[in-house]
């Protein structure tokens, strides 16, 4: 399998997280949509990497799983905050500040 | 930091610690902070856990200013120290400085257990200082993610109130969305040149048909896009007003200052440096971008009831003017933005912290109404309010006006005088809303009775929690700040007002500050 | 994991995506990185992910919200879909339509040869280039963790004149995370917190 | 002579001084100023237009017509990066400017300290600052500084108008009126920077701003062109001139009396110093090109504002737009392109604003007198207890419609005969402005003088301190009028090297007045 | 002392007269005191002798010497304008300071009397003193500047007397009428300078005339330029000099206290432009069309003002009407090249015109203020000496001889008749209109003094004279308001006050013996003097033709006689009622309405001029202003900047997955930008 088909699959994964994140209202959702916006871009690391056969995309594909896992950690602590609040877990009914 | 000092004798490479210093203090005062914030007792924690933050930061400008002049790379070409990054750092450093002390008394600060406060605070700026010197795409994205993940935090950390609650999670959706397309941009650069150092992207740029190569392009297209979205460049602005206004003050006007500094920061060094090659394609681009800002800010921020609000429209539309800098990608152009970014800080300090100061006072928080008798009542607060408002504006002997002067200047002399006559454009429309608060201030008598919130369009969110009740001992415990003098905020407010008229009228040490920060670029 | 209605089913199509992700980086010869997504993300991240879902109760959106929520939602998943497809459609352009002949072919890795591409993505090549090239990115990284840790405990701890039964819930997803940090402190402080 | 920066500053200087002085003295300067006893700002800031005025004077005094065209040079760089000077000089363009915005900020003063102000300290302050901004504009010689003075001269107006203005509208109104004259000084900004940008590129040389040193350095006509338009744009809307005085009636009606004298006395000269001391030297290609356009708009100026001064009923903006009419004189003289032109439209902004702050002045004291309002309709009849203040109001008028005699007259004889030479038609058409200036001028005096008594009038004499007010002003009126020449030889070598080069330019259009004797000097005079 | 040192004086007396009087109105006092006007008299009399003294010194130089020009100061000399504050003394200025400060003595003493009283005396002294100073200057000026000068200051002293009594709205309309007519002259003169200015590049008139002379017109006749400035230096003089079509501010003009119509309106003002033509003679011959145009135009004004003369019932107006056509001879007379002629009948006229001015204020004063003609009657016994005056006026004024006005103005004609070619008509036209002056001079006469003695007349021979109950206004009837003094509460007439008499008794000398001065073929006194300032004029040379002259003495005389004894016929023996002139005005209604109406002059300027100007002032007041300058450019600009404003607010909608969509469009788009970079 070349390196191509990666990248297309990578950009597909990245184009369905986005979709994710514009579609989906559950905060919990919207989170998993942003997992997989970051694994499209790891996966395009990884094959590029490999192309270049150099570890650099490889390090930064570590990286962000790290940047990835901090996100999740902070973006589960909102929710549960707004849980707490009682607020509805839904990102349309946050929209105090507008205008 | 205890790795790094395990790791170092091995076969690491050569690490740099002076160099480093900066950095090394700023994560290490982290720590420390976080550590005394833990142990126990309330005075500690108001009071102790922000002198040390401060002492933390004067030792890093003092590291900084230690390291004046250097000109290396360190730790293996992940970082470089230059110009531009200490003069950067240290507008962060204040940035920072000034943000501890507005927050000093702050229902946020408190609300996070002052350490964490801190030191979110002082990662986030280390993250910030990190970008301002990252020099490979590896070190960019982590100092990316250092600035933004401490700012989610501190943006919802006044959790009482839904709107900070609010804030944070809308930054940090359409946040991790911007920085996941950065990196998807970083990815496909890093698969066109194959290396993740700068200066490697640059050669291999520069050498061949690979400057407009469709990947090149695409990966670029998506930097800037994630970079404009940290900048708040429209169209990717739109979580800044909101945030702005969410989020407790003393974040704001931190965030306001300090990402902007950090952004534009990476700016310069991504684009400048390392994609310098692709100039003819991204320069247009970003100066349409520029435009596109500048327009969207000055006209949002009209008739904006919310001085919050409209700051962080002001904002967006400031942010355009900075990049004016970064288009032309000349020697002056990276010294007016550095400029016109250190103005900034003063600038929007003394704003803010008169907004901390009234939201502090009265009921009506950051409402321009608010404002109103301001000059007749607290003079004090009214004169550096007024003063950023005209600087702002851009009106002579103050220093925004010297940053504009400069900016335009860049531009004309770079080749882009359309996008200099954008910028008084912008800055005409500005006036339409920042003289209406200098007359509010000014010209306007304070409403009779202060309880009658109906006499006010609309009364700003209020400090004390007015959804699902505060409970009674945080309100006693909230009661005798609400009125206390704040002599830190307004040791902000006055020095920051005074520094913006001292460098309208004499700017030339700020001029000297910044004249070699763009020597480290390839550029003429 | 985007179309699925039930937040809970969605985490569980996330694992699979993520492990079937994980086969494709072993097939990319990244071992070590492979591994990791295994082990992170499959393992922790996702545990975390469950247990907030069972937390909040990932309560599914029904048809009857989504008809109240009227046109303003529907028309933004119809534009939602078709932006993404734009930019999915921009992106495979970019990637393939690039000159760089490399990406038909398989890779450095069996051109080049030699003893860079036998060590090629092991865990030892992967820790080489964290402690020396990217040593700084590597420490920023555990520091990262550390903030977060203290970030998530920031905003979900118990708070006066908030009513919260029991925290608990919260406090073991960052246990889970501790073990792969690798920034020790972070450990320490979270614990503390605790 | 001191240096000029005393004169600058000694405004300012006494503004703060005063405040300061009122806010540690146990008065705290919040004193009435009425009847006799002086609040301390106020009796500082006296002082201080006092003293500028002597300077001013010995200026002028001092001047030599024959001498350097900068006289009393200051100049120090002051910011090296931008190549931006503070440079300060006396020419003949900006000496009599001089004196005349230190008198009529120095009569505007005394009538300020007959009234007991709302925080005078703050007042004064104000005050004094735009009289040093105004007169930084006249004095700078470095277009950087010149633009800087002219845009900071609005702030204190803004503050003086929204905070002691009259009601209604008074924040309305001064918001439009900054945002208006600020829009023309923004692209003005612009315009100067790309000046000496390009300028300075196409010299090849370090940027610079200093005017004499942009002189050197010509800019290509098609960036001239812009330029001009966005300099002419800051310009207009000072003056203001039709159809840019939108901001005009109410900012106006808005005013306090006292302001309102120097505002349209002296700011709206700036405008006209602009284009005589910038934009005709820097820019003569664009000149040329758009004389016709800048005679035409200068026109329908004069018409526009005499058809509405003689149609409105409210007195100030019977003034106001009688000083649109004047500007549009002034702008018609400068855009002749000829140095009788020049000459006599910088004759003219001098009468023009010694005889404006008197009318407003005046129609300050005909309101006391008419029960507060400033309608004429409410007005009339009033001469007769009040001889000394109808003979005054008299002299005024006729000073304002240019009565032949008048220095008024010398001043559009000379701009009508600049016009003449360029555009005969235009000239033809102008006399129209003339002829209504009679109309409007004798309208008001009649309506407010004469006639029968007005329904809420009630007569009396102009007071002592009245007339302090108004005497030095008319004396020097009548001064001029005895004696233009003492303005005119002053001023003569400089209007010429100004305008020299766009006259060489537009001189191929004029081949009718080669074979005229006396004008048409070969070269001119230039330095 | 040389003759420009008294020139220098006589310009000195009046100003000095008027500022001591303008500063020391207070101690001088109102109506009680007499001393301003007796300072005022002293000083313009002061101001005669000096002409006088000016007079002597001028015969005293060689006639080609007898042109001198005193500069005191620089008055504006400057790229390429040269003025100077210069007088010129020639005999022309001579001979006019002469009349205007001779005539003006008397009137300033008649004036001491007839304004007793009034409370605005000070005042109306200091304005005479005004005046005369101005008049001076504009005869005396010695460049266009100052002739400028001189020209618009008498019209301000005009305007000031006419509105003297200000709170009359009749008045201070007729003043603005007045001054903003003379405006209209003054931009005509401007205009006029500048076209010479143009080619000769000096504002000096001995300069000028010389470049004239010397060809900077080109050497043919009638060069473009030089007849536009000609015509519009004519325009100067019409509208001072109220020929048509710029007249028809003098009737409103009697506005003013009568002793100012007298001096002002009758006997020097008004003869300005008469004194501008010749003054300016070297361009108009170098201009022969300009020449005929004022030529003509003063035929036509001495014969419509005649008409217009026979209709009207208030006698100053009348008396007005007269003026216009007797300045319409002199105009038409110098601009036919009689200049001495012209002059010389300005000078006769000075004398009778004033002389009944003076008479008509007399009867004004006897009727309470009343100026209507059809109110008076039979005033012959109860004014003997008013009477007196007014028939040596009026016989001086119809041109019978040997009174004043039958030489001037048949020298006129006669110089006029011996032009030749189509000045025939203006020859004819002038005896007609001397025709009808004999007519209304008598009709006024008649009416006023013949027929039954009317109520007030009774009155007066019973030795008391009659003061009307309350003040009123005679133009409108309206009641005056008091605390202003108007036509004195005590009147004045002849009969009762010195120093009327004393002045009416001189202008009455004057009026008889003035015209023997020069006699065709005795003498030619005005000739000779005048030679030295017309040297050169090719036009002025003594007349030969005596049968032309025997012809025209004789018919001049019939003529006069034949008015007044139709007049006579008419009003006196016509009865009472009037019958007579009823049943010829019922016989030529239309007529009698043009006449009546003043040819609708009034109505056609105010139809061309006054109302479009004042309707486009309105339309630019209220509608323009407002739709234009403020919705168009203002709220245009700020309303798209509003609407820019709301759209940017409604995109900020607060759903964050929209902020996400939009970050997703902003990256599509950049990437397309980037892509098509490709």
């Amino acid at each position: 399998m070349s390196i191509a088909w990666y990248l297309a699959v990578s950009a597909i994964v990245f184009s369905l997280g986005a979709i994710g994140v514009m579609t989906r209202r559950n905060p919990l959702v919207v989170l998993l949509c942003l997992e997989l916006m970051l694994n499209g871009a790891n996966l395009a690391l990884i094959a590029f990497s490999r192309m270049w056969g150099n570890g650099d995309g490889q390090i930064l594909a570590i990286v962000v799983m790290t940047v990835a896992a901090c996100e999740v950690c902070i973006g589960l602590g909102m929710i549960v905050a707004i849980y707490r609040r009682r607020l509805p877990i839904d990102v349309d009914e946050l929209r105090e500040l507008q205008g | 930091m205890t790795t790094l000092l395990a790791t170092a004798h091995l076969k690491g490479p050569h690490i740099d610690f002076a160099g480093l210093s900066p950095l090394i203090a700023l994560l290490g005062g982290s720590v420390l902070v976080l550590i005394l914030g833990l142990l126990g007792s309330r005075w500690i924690r108001a009071q102790a856990v922000p002198t040390l933050s401060l002492g933390v930061l004067g030792a890093a400008l003092g590291l900084t200013i230690w390291q004046w002049n250097a000109q290396k790379s360190i730790v293996s070409g992940a970082l470089r120290i230059d110009d531009l990054a200490l003069v950067l750092n240290l507008v962060l450093i204040a940035g920072g400085a000034c943000t501890v002390l507005l927050a000093w008394r702050s229902l946020a600060a408190r609300e996070a257990a002052h350490g964490e406060f801190h030191a979110l605070l002082l990662s986030s700026i280390a993250g910030m200082s990190l970008l301002a010197c990252a020099q490979n795409t590896v070190a960019l994205f982590v100092g990316l993610e250092l600035l933004s993940i401490p700012l989610y935090v501190l943006c919802a950390t006044e959790l009482r109130r839904e709107h900070s609650l609010e804030s944070g999670l809308k930054y940090l959706i359409v946040g991790s969305v911007g920085s996941a397309t950065l990196l998807y941009g970083l990815a496909m650069i890093y698969g066109a040149t194959g290396t993740t150092d700068f200066s490697g992207i640059a050669q291999a740029l520069s050498s061949g048909s690979l400057a407009t190569d469709p990947l090149t392009l695409a990966g670029v297209a998506l930097c800037v896009a994630g970079l404009c979205f940290k900048a708040s460049v429209a169209p990717f602005h739109q979580w800044t007003p909101d945030v702005y206004e969410g989020a407790p003050t003393p974040v704001t006007a931190f965030m306001a200052v300090t990402t902007k500094v950090a952004a534009l920061g990476v700016f310069l060094r991504f684009f400048d440096v390392a994609l310098i090659s692709t100039q003819v394609s991204w320069g247009p681009a970003v100066a349409a971008l520029a435009a596109i800002t500048i327009v969207v800010g000055n006209v949002g921020a009209l008739s904006q009831s919310s001085l919050k609000r409209m700051l962080a429209y002001s904002s967006v539309a400031q942010a355009g003017y900075m990049l004016a800098g970064v288009v032309v990608s000349t020697q002056l152009g990276v010294k007016a933005t550095v400029f016109y970014l250190a103005v900034y800080l003063f600038m929007n300090m003394a704003a803010f912290s008169v907004i901390v100061a009234r939201e502090r006072e009265t009921d009506r928080g950051d409402s321009i109404q608010g404002l109103a008798g301001l000059g007749r009542e607290r003079p004090l607060l009214a004169w550096p309010m007024t003063i950023s408002m005209l600087a702002l504006a851009g009106i002579p002997a103050t220093a925004g006006f010297m940053g504009k002067f400069y900016l335009i200047d860049a531009a004309v002399s770079g080749g882009y005088t359309w996008l200099g006559v954008v910028i008084v454009i912008g800055s005409m429309i500005s006036l339409g809303y920042y003289l209406p608060v200098i007359a509010a201030m000014w010209m306007r008598e304070a409403p009779a009775s202060e309880d009658e919130p109906q006499a006010l369009a609309s009364p700003g969110p209020s400090p004390v929690p007015v959804l699902a009740g505060g409970s009674t001992e945080l309100d006693e415990e909230l009661a005798p700040e609400t009125s206390s003098p704040q002599p830190e905020v307004l040791l902000v407010a006055v020095l920051a007002g005074a520094a913006t008229i001292f460098f309208g009228i004499v700017p030339q040490p700020l001029f000297n500050l910044v004249h070699g920060v763009g020597s480290g670029f390839g550029l003429f | 994991v985007v179309v699925l209605r039930n937040p809970f089913y969605s985490v569980l199509a996330l694992v699979s995506h993520l492990v079937s992700l994980a086969v494709l980086f072993l097939l990319l010869r990244a071992e070590f990185v492979a591994a990791v997504q295994v082990v992170v993300y499959a393992g922790a991240v996702m545990v975390l992910y469950v247990f907030v879902v069972a937390y909040v109760g990932g309560e599914a959106d029904s048809i009857g919200e989504r008809l109240r929520r009227g046109a303003a939602g529907s028309g933004l998943r119809l534009g939602g879909a078709i932006l993404g497809g734009a930019v999915c459609i921009e992106l495979l352009i970019a990637l393939l339509g690039t000159g760089l002949e490399a990406i038909n072919g398989y890779g450095a890795g069996y051109r080049v040869g030699g003893p860079e591409s036998r060590t090629y993505g092991t865990p030892a090549f992967i820790g080489n280039l964290l402690l020396t090239r990217f040593l700084l990115a590597f420490e920023v990284a555990s520091f990262l963790l550390l903030i977060a840790a203290v970030g998530g405990v920031v905003l979900a701890r118990r708070r006066g004149g908030l009513e919260d039964e029991d925290e608990r819930e919260l406090l073991t997803p960052l246990d889970l995370l501790r073990p792969r940090g690798t920034g020790t402190m972070a450990e320490g402080v979270g614990r503390r917190h605790s | 002579m001191p240096p000029l920066s005393i004169l600058l500053w000694v405004p300012a200087a006494c503004g703060v001084l005063g405040a300061l002085a009122a806010s540690v003295s146990s008065r705290g300067g919040s004193e009435p100023g009425s009847d006799g006893t002086w609040s301390i700002p106020g009796a500082a800031a006296l002082l201080g237009t006092l003293a500028a005025l002597a300077l001013a004077l010995g200026y002028i005094v001092d001047y030599k017509s024959g001498g350097p065209a900068l006289q009393h040079v200051t100049d120090e760089v002051w910011i090296s990066t931008l190549g931006i000077h503070y440079k300060l000089a006396i020419t003949g363009l900006n000496v009599f400017l001089l004196g005349l915005t230190t008198l009529l900020f120095a009569v505007a003063v005394l009538a300020a300290n007959m009234r007991e102000w709302d925080r005078p300290r703050l007042f004064y302050f104000h005050f004094m600052l735009a009289e040093s901004a105004v007169l930084g504009a006249f004095l700078a010689q470095d277009l950087a500084l010149f633009v800087s003075f002219f845009d900071l001269m609005l702030i204190p107006f803004y503050f003086l108008i929204g905070g002691w203005g009259r009601e209604p509208g008074r924040v309305k109104a001064t918001i439009k009126l900054v945002i208006y004259t600020l829009v023309g000084s923004l692209l003005m900004l612009a315009a100067a920077i790309a000046t000496g940008v390009l300028a300075s590129q196409q010299g090849g040389g370090h940027i610079t701003f200093v005017l004499t040193a942009l002189h050197a350095l010509p800019l290509s006509t098609g960036s001239q062109e812009w330029i001009f338009l966005f300099f002419a744009a800051a310009f207009l809307v000072k003056m203001p001139a039709f159809p840019l005085h939108g901001w005009m009636p109410d900012g106006y009606r808005a005013m306090p009396i006292e302001v309102l004298m120097v505002f349209s006395g002296v700011l709206s000269k700036v405008g006209a110093y602009g284009f005589l001391a910038i934009v005709l030297p820097l820019f003569p290609q664009a000149t040329v090109h758009f004389q016709t356009l800048m005679l035409v708009i200068a026109l329908a100026s004069i018409i526009y504002g005499s058809l509405q001064a003689f149609s409105q009923t409210d007195a100030r903006l019977i003034a106001g737009y009688s000083s649109v009419a004047q500007l549009g004189f002034i702008t018609l003289g400068i855009f002749s392109l000829n140095s009788q032109g020049a000459q006599g439209a910088l004759l003219q902004m001098v009468n023009h604003g010694l005889v404006v702050a008197p009318l407003l002045f005046i129609v300050g004291l005909l309101s006391q007198r008419a029960g507060g309002s400033e309608d004429v309709r409410e007005m009339g009849g009033l001469a007769f207890r009040a001889p000394v203040l109808a003979s005054l109001f008299l002299v005024v008028a006729l000073a304002t419609l240019a009565i032949p005699g008048s220095s008024n007259f010398v001043g559009e004889f000379l701009i009508l005969l600049g016009v003449f030479k360029a555009k005969l038609v235009i000239a033809v058409v102008a006399f129209s402005g003339v002829v209504m200036a009679s109309v409007y001028a004798l309208r008001l005096f009649i309506r407010a003088m004469h006639n029968r008594v007005g329904p809420s009038a009630d007569s009396r004499e102009i007071s002592f301190r009245d007339g302090a007010v108004l005497v030095p002003v008319l004396a020097v009126i009548v001064f001029l009028a005895l004696y233009p020449q003492f303005a005119l030889h002053r001023s003569e070598r400089s209007v010429k090297a100004n305008v020299f080069a766009a006259e060489r330019l537009s001189r191929t259009r004029l081949t009718l007045f080669e074979n005229a004797t006396g004008y048409v000097q070969p070269g001119g005079v230039i330095k | 002392m040389s003759a420009t040192t008294y020139g220098w004086l006589v310009l000195a007396f009046p100003l000095v007269g008027m500022l001591a009087i303008a500063l020391g109105f207070r101690r001088l006092g109102g109506g009680s005191s007499k001393a301003a006007g007796w300072i005022a008299t002293g000083a313009i009399f002061l101001a005669f002798l000096a002409s006088l003294g000016a007079l002597i010194k001028i015969q005293g130089l060689a006639p080609d010497h007898r042109q001198v020009v005193s500069s005191l100061w620089n008055y504006a000399s400057t790229v390429g304008v040269n003025a100077q504050m210069a007088i010129l003394v020639d005999p022309l200025s001579v001979f006019m300071i002469l009349v205007v400060t001779g005539v003006s003595t008397l009137i300033h003493l008649y004036s001491i009397s007839y304004m007793d009283g009034d409370r605005g005396f000070a005042r109306y002294f200091s304005y005479l003193n005004f005046f005369v100073f101005s008049m001076l200057l504009l005869v005396l000026a010695g460049n266009f500047v100052l002739l400028i000068a001189g020209w618009a200051f008498v019209g301000a002293a005009s305007y000031l007397l006419i509105s003297f009594w200000y709170r009359r709205t009749t008045a201070t309309s007729a003043g603005i009428k007045a001054f903003v007519i003379n405006v209209v002259g003054d931009v005509g003169l401007v205009l006029g300078t500048y076209f010479i200015f143009k080619h000769t590049g000096t504002l000096d008139f001995l300069k000028t005339f010389h470049a004239a002379s010397t060809g900077a017109f080109g050497h043919g006749k009638d060069e473009g330029d030089l007849v536009a400035g000609c015509c519009l230096l004519l325009v100067g003089a019409f509208a001072k000099s109220a020929q048509i079509p710029l007249h028809t501010w003098l009737p409103d003009a009697m506005e003013g206290p009568t002793p100012v119509s007298s001096l002002i309106h009758a006997a020097t003002m008004v003869t300005a432009g008469v004194y501008l033509i010749a003054r300016m003679h070297p361009l108009f011959e170098l201009a022969p069309a300009a020449q005929d145009v004022g030529a003509v135009v003063g035929a036509t004004t001495l014969l419509v003002a005649g008409t217009i003369g026979l209709t009207q019932t208030d006698i100053k107006r009348v008396i007005a009407y007269s003026t216009m056509s007797q300045i319409g001879y002199m105009i038409m007379g110098v601009s036919v090249g009689a200049y001495a002629a012209g002059l010389f009948h300005l000078m006769t006229h000075a004398f009778f015109k004033a002389l009944l001015f003076m008479g008509a204020g007399s009867i004004i004063g006897a009727m309470g203020g009343e100026q209507s003609l059809n109110k008076m009657g039979g005033f012959r016994k109860a004014m003997p000496f008013t009477y007196a005056c007014f028939i040596i006026g009026g016989l001086a004024l119809s041109g019978v001889p040997p009174f004043s006005g039958f030489f001037s103005k048949d020298d006129i004609l006669l110089v006029t008749a011996e032009r030749g070619g189509w000045h025939w008509a203006l020859y004819v036209a002038g005896y007609i209109g001397a025709f009808l002056t004999a007519i209304y001079t008598f009709r006024m006469i008649f009416r006023a003094f013949h027929g039954e003695p009317v109520a007030e007349a009774r009155e007066l021979e019973g030795g008391h004279l009659h003061h009307a109950p309350v003040p009123f206004n005679p133009a409108n009837g309206e009641e005056e308001d008091t605390d202003v003094g108007f036509p004195g509460p005590n009147h004045a007439i002849a009969e009762r006050a010195l120093p009327m008499r004393v002045a009416m008794g001189l202008l009455a000398v004057g009026a008889v013996g003035a015209g023997l001065i020069q006699i065709p073929k005795v003498d030619f006194v005005i000739d000779d003097f005048l030679r030295p300032s017309f040297a050169g004029s090719p036009l002025y040379e003594p007349h030969t033709k005596d049968g032309l002259l025997i012809f025209g003495l004789g018919l001049g005389t019939v003529l006069a006689l034949l008015g007044i004894a139709l007049a006579h016929r008419l009003w006196v023996t016509g009865g009472r009622e009037l019958q007579a002139s009823t049943a010829i005005r019922e016989r030529f209604r239309p007529a009698y309405e043009l006449f009546v109406n003043k040819w609708y002059f009034d109505e056609l300027i105010d139809a061309l001029v006054v109302r479009p100007v004042a309707a486009t002032g309105m339309f630019a007041l209220g509608t323009f202003e407002r739709v234009f300058v403020d919705e168009t450019l203002v709220g245009g600009t700020t309303g798209i900047v509003r609407a820019g404003s709301a759209a940017v607010r409604a995109a900020q909608s607060g759903f964050v997955r929209y902020y996400a969509a939009l970050l997703v469009l902003g990256v599509a788009g950049v990437g397309l930008y980037f892509l098509l970079q490709v």
